[in-house]
């Protein structure tokens, strides 16, 4: 838990970007995160939006939840769009035609958007070292269509393409580790984030957007509807992912891993799965499987954490 | 009263669809998905404001008095505030 | 000073868009479109254009790219062929509906498969639809200048839409020709500088691209539709202007020694100019036929069609794509379509050749008129027929 | 020499890198730069580099060019490797009162000989005189030079600009390589 012998106001601007009326649903992390995403960032932004639950529930016409210039297109290409709004902001203020200031281009997108159809134009955009922080709000599945699954859905969940039965125990292949795809393309900041941790979060998005050239954040966002899971849980499920190390907060800059929230004694996986739907068919030899992998990753982490170090020292 | 009352005709549509108010989604109301609402002990509150940060419609906001209220008229009743307020300041109560 | 250069036609659209002064090129190399933009990047390399190169990861992405800019007020420019415009497709319909004016140029090019390189107007079919203003040219010429009116037409607030100039691969990408090049000044006097009026600045936020629910979603199609069809207005205006500038005018419809013609050959891009030689020698023959070589596609010129071909009895109509197991050509098709409702109207008789790059030479365009005569003649029209095809 | 009133169509063959689609760009540009019109362009497909390449030029002193066909029966025929002689049927359509030119160490008695040509014929070494002048066999403009000789399409001067343009500081050995090509080409008439 972070130290909350702070008081928020104090802490954080009042304005919101993202305003009330939105339809998202009743208990929506994701919408969180998009709320403290930009009450963070401020109003120097322009927000590029793939297709999915956010742009769908923050802009039926004739409204919008948005007080920030955005644009949406289309579902794959969130990265594409920005880049072009990158380079067109940068040859508009090169040729006097716009003012000289820092705007931070953010691009935002699910998981589906993210790490299935639109992985190519956001290797492309970061292989180009294009000026821009993307950011993926991952509930696990394709929730704007009703929960299918996608390469980020976690092993042994139930979704509606891939369905827990007889003879299935629902996702039987372990999410795609999208993070790590990003930081291989050797860019200067990536990131895990969740908004159950909103300062951690908040300072993440602050620094990725503010690092020229590309930033990615990967920002776990609890979906009470997908994942079968009481939303006024919503928060505590996405710490409890933290805790149990199966969705661990660390951050990535100029190669260098650091965990940004540590958890000294991981609690059990079980404490995480048992509070969602979704997994509540698995066996408990499944769990076990589950655990052994969360366990040896996070050790992975940590090992590479102090390994690094070392080097430094 | 008909249907197409108060919605633009194709001449009225914005460039490209556009939309060129910031933050209109505030017009409309969200309140009426509740079936349950926070009610407030204020003798508990500590004003820290943590319900704010984790409410998903951005609907908490300090009264007049500091006490830290969601507007209902976009509160959707998730129960996030209460969950979450460490002091136990907030309860759920089934709407009416 | 203007210049009469012999200079490759790609070259030369390139060279118009650097006399358009774009912000940002996003492109991705297809053959035959490739040498448009390696000049393009050759210049931005040099200081020669300045401007932001995005060397995309594909068309998609391309297309994609140059929404974003145009959104932000920079004028934008891509190009590309074939498979490329397939990748772009649903990419191109939200620069139509989001009115972003990028202008492309296409590179025409058979599709997939088998593989083809070569040149057809498959490629300009599969985005009829797409709701952007589309325009034929004949020759390198008319590339150069029609480039130059693209970004004229695309930005006018009246019509804020995106335009694509078809050019016919290898048979105008990359033929050296004479073609004369305008003054840096003289472009400037005729293409203002692009202001988008609502784009994504902080200063004045907007929410671009919102989601269309059923009631609103028909409204906006109609105001988009309205502006396609509106927009004959201002290309009429600039085609105007760029003549009284350039001394080169152009029109919906070339009509190529039509007078007095009992019989019309309709054909698109630079094959025009081969069918134009079959009419002439057919004239000097005595015989009464003329070519009407159709540059504007999008919006459909339907007056200048049904003027042009009041007094013909027979219009052959050659396309160069196949519409499968529907009514043979797109054009021809919708020229039907179009005099339809006329009392007096011509025969139409439809062809379909030139695909995948197949020659159609002026014996073979003086074929298609005599044959599409008798078959008019003889009361035996089908669909279409395939132009050249083994049997 | 080829008649050079009204049209004249000209095909290169090539290797791919050798050149043939830069001679035939340089001689279209000249003709331009004299005011006539003309088309220079490669054969429209997908071949790399040591593969037989084709090259095509239509020069016409009076109406612009509106075919954009490839060239079938050429007036003239610019061989750049006489390798290809073996490879290729070069000749193929060649008009009856055309003209052959051909890079070759050989004379047109040895050429005839051998291939049997019934046509006027130009020979020229180019590649000795492109190693002597640019220190490559690099004969693209050296064949201009013997085209030039063969079939008098552009004055040998309208060559210098685009030369000068296409190859900068590289361009006066070029011109040079041209020059000397257009002295050292013999013609031979029409054999029968």
């Amino acid at each position: 838990m972070e130290k909350y012998a702070v008081f928020v106001p104090k802490l954080i601007k009042k304005k919101e970007n993202f305003a009330p009326g939105h339809r998202a649903c009743v208990g929506c992390a994701e919408a969180l995160a998009v709320r403290q995403t930009f009450k963070a960032l401020g109003r120097d932004v322009i927000v590029v939006n793939a297709t999915g639950c956010m742009e769908v529930v923050a802009t039926p016409l004739p409204h919008t939840s948005w007080c920030l210039p955005w644009i949406h297109t289309l579902f794959e290409n969130a990265a594409a769009v920005a880049s072009g709004v990158d380079s067109g902001l940068k040859a508009l203020v090169r040729k006097g035609r716009r003012p000289d200031r820092k705007i931070s281009v953010v691009a935002i997108g699910g998981d589906g958007a993210t790490s299935d159809i639109g992985l190519q134009a956001i290797s492309g955009a970061l292989e180009r070292w294009q000026d821009f922080l993307y950011v993926c709000f991952d509930n696990e599945a394709y929730m704007n269509t009703g929960i299918q699954r996608s390469s980020a859905t976690p092993y042994g969940a139930s979704t509606t393409t891939a369905p827990a039965g007889k003879k299935s125990i629902g996702q039987v292949t372990w999410k795609k580790d999208m993070p790590g795809i990003a930081a291989a393309h050797n860019i200067p900041y990536v990131a895990t984030a969740c908004p159950s941790y909103p300062f951690d979060l908040m300072d993440k998005v602050r620094k990725g957007a503010l690092t020229p050239g590309p930033a990615y954040i990967h920002v776990l966002s609890v979906c009470p509807t997908g994942w079968r899971c009481a939303p006024e849980l919503a928060i505590k499920v996405g710490r409890l992912a933290v805790e149990t190390g199966v969705f661990p907060l660390y951050e990535v800059e100029n190669g260098r891993y650091k965990l940004t929230i540590d958890v000294p004694q991981l609690r059990p996986v079980q404490d995480y799965l048992k509070l969602q739907g979704r997994f509540r068919h698995l066996s408990e030899e499944t769990v076990k499987e589950i655990q052994d992998r969360v366990s040896k990753d996070y050790a992975k982490l940590k090992e590479k954490i102090e390994c690094m170090q070392k080097q430094d020292r | 009263m008909t249907e197409s009352e108060g919605k633009p005709t194709w001449q009225q549509i914005e460039i490209g669809a556009i939309i060129t108010e910031p933050g209109s989604a505030r017009q409309y109301q969200t309140g009426d998905w509740r079936t349950q609402r926070p009610t407030y002990v204020h003798e508990r509150c500590i004003k820290c404001g943590l319900c704010s940060i984790y409410c998903p419609e951005g609907c908490i906001e300090p009264n007049e008095e500091g006490y830290f209220e969601a507007d209902l008229f976009y509160c959707k009743g998730c129960g996030i505030c209460a969950r979450e307020c460490w002091t136990k300041a907030i309860n759920m109560v089934e709407e009416e | 000073m203007t210049q009469r250069v012999g200079i490759e036609v790609s070259r030369a659209v390139a060279i118009a868009a650097k006399l358009a002064n774009v912000d940002v090129v996003a492109a991705y190399p297809i053959t035959p479109q490739t040498h448009i933009v390696e000049d393009l990047s050759e210049m931005v390399a040099s200081g020669e254009l300045d401007a932001s190169y995005i060397p995309v990861e594909s068309e998609h992405s391309a297309m994609s790219s140059c929404l974003g800019s145009v959104a932000v007020g920079a004028r934008t420019f891509t190009a590309t062929s074939s498979q490329g415009m397939e990748l772009m497709h649903e990419v191109l319909y939200v620069a139509s509906g989001m009115r972003l004016p990028v202008v492309m140029a296409v590179a025409n090019r058979a599709l997939s498969a088998p593989i083809s390189i070569w040149g057809d107007h498959s490629d300009v079919m599969s985005v009829r639809d797409t709701g952007w203003i589309q325009i034929f040219v004949t020759n390198g010429q008319e590339a150069f200048d029609n480039i130059l009116c693209a970004f004229r037409i695309g930005e006018d607030r009246r019509a804020l839409l995106p335009v694509m100039i078809h050019l016919d691969g290898f048979q105008l990408t990359h033929v050296i020709e004479p073609i004369y090049l305008e003054e840096q000044g003289d472009v400037d006097r005729f293409l203002p500088r692009f202001e988008y009026p609502l784009p994504l600045d902080p200063d004045k936020p907007v929410t671009m691209g919102a989601f269309g629910p059923p009631d609103i979603y028909t409204e906006v199609k109609k105001a988009q539709d309205v502006v396609l069809t509106s927009s004959k207005e201002v290309i009429l205006e600039a085609w105007k202007e760029f003549g009284d500038i350039f001394g080169r005018y152009y029109s919906p419809i070339q009509c190529y020694r039509c007078e007095g013609a009992k019989v019309l050959l309709m054909t698109m891009g630079s094959f025009s100019e081969t069918a134009m030689s079959a009419v002439d020698a057919m004239r000097d023959d005595g015989h009464a036929v003329g070519l009407l070589n159709l540059r504007l596609w999008r919006p459909f010129p339907f007056a200048e069609i049904r003027q042009a071909v009041k007094d013909a009895d027979v219009l052959v109509v050659f396309d160069r794509a196949l519409s499968f197991g529907g009514p043979g050509g797109p054009v021809c098709s919708e020229v039907r379509s179009a005099l339809y409702s006329l009392d007096k109207r011509p025969k139409v008789v439809g062809f379909v050749g030139g695909l995948g790059g197949r020659v159609v030479s002026i014996a073979g365009f003086r074929e298609i008129i005599e044959r599409g005569t008798r078959i008019a003649s003889e009361g035996t029209e089908q669909e279409f027929e395939m132009f050249g095809v083994r049997e | 020499m080829t008649n050079t009133a009204g049209l004249v169509e000209i095909r290169w063959h090539g290797r791919g890198g050798q050149g043939a689609v830069t001679s035939a760009e340089l001689l279209a540009q000249a003709a331009i730069n004299e005011g006539k019109y003309a088309q220079a362009f490669p054969a429209f497909g997908a071949e790399r580099r040591g593969a037989p390449v084709v090259a095509f030029v239509r020069i016409d002193s009076d109406n612009p060019i509106r075919v954009r066909a490839e060239i079938d029966e050429p007036d003239v025929v610019v061989v750049l490797a006489s390798d290809l002689l073996r490879v290729v049927n070069v000749s193929s359509g060649l008009k009856a009162d055309g003209i052959l030119v051909i890079n070759t160490p050989k004379t047109a008695d040895e050429i005839i000989k051998e291939f049997h040509y019934k046509w006027a014929l130009a020979t020229v070494d180019a590649t000795r005189i492109a190693r002597e002048t640019l220190g490559v066999p690099i004969v693209n403009t050296a064949m201009v030079g013997a085209l030039l000789k063969a079939a008098e399409v552009t004055k040998l001067d309208s060559l210098i600009e685009p030369l000068k343009h296409r190859f900068g500081r590289l361009a006066d050995k070029n011109i040079n390589a041209m020059q000397k090509a257009y002295e050292g080409t013999t013609v031979r008439g029409k054999s029968n």
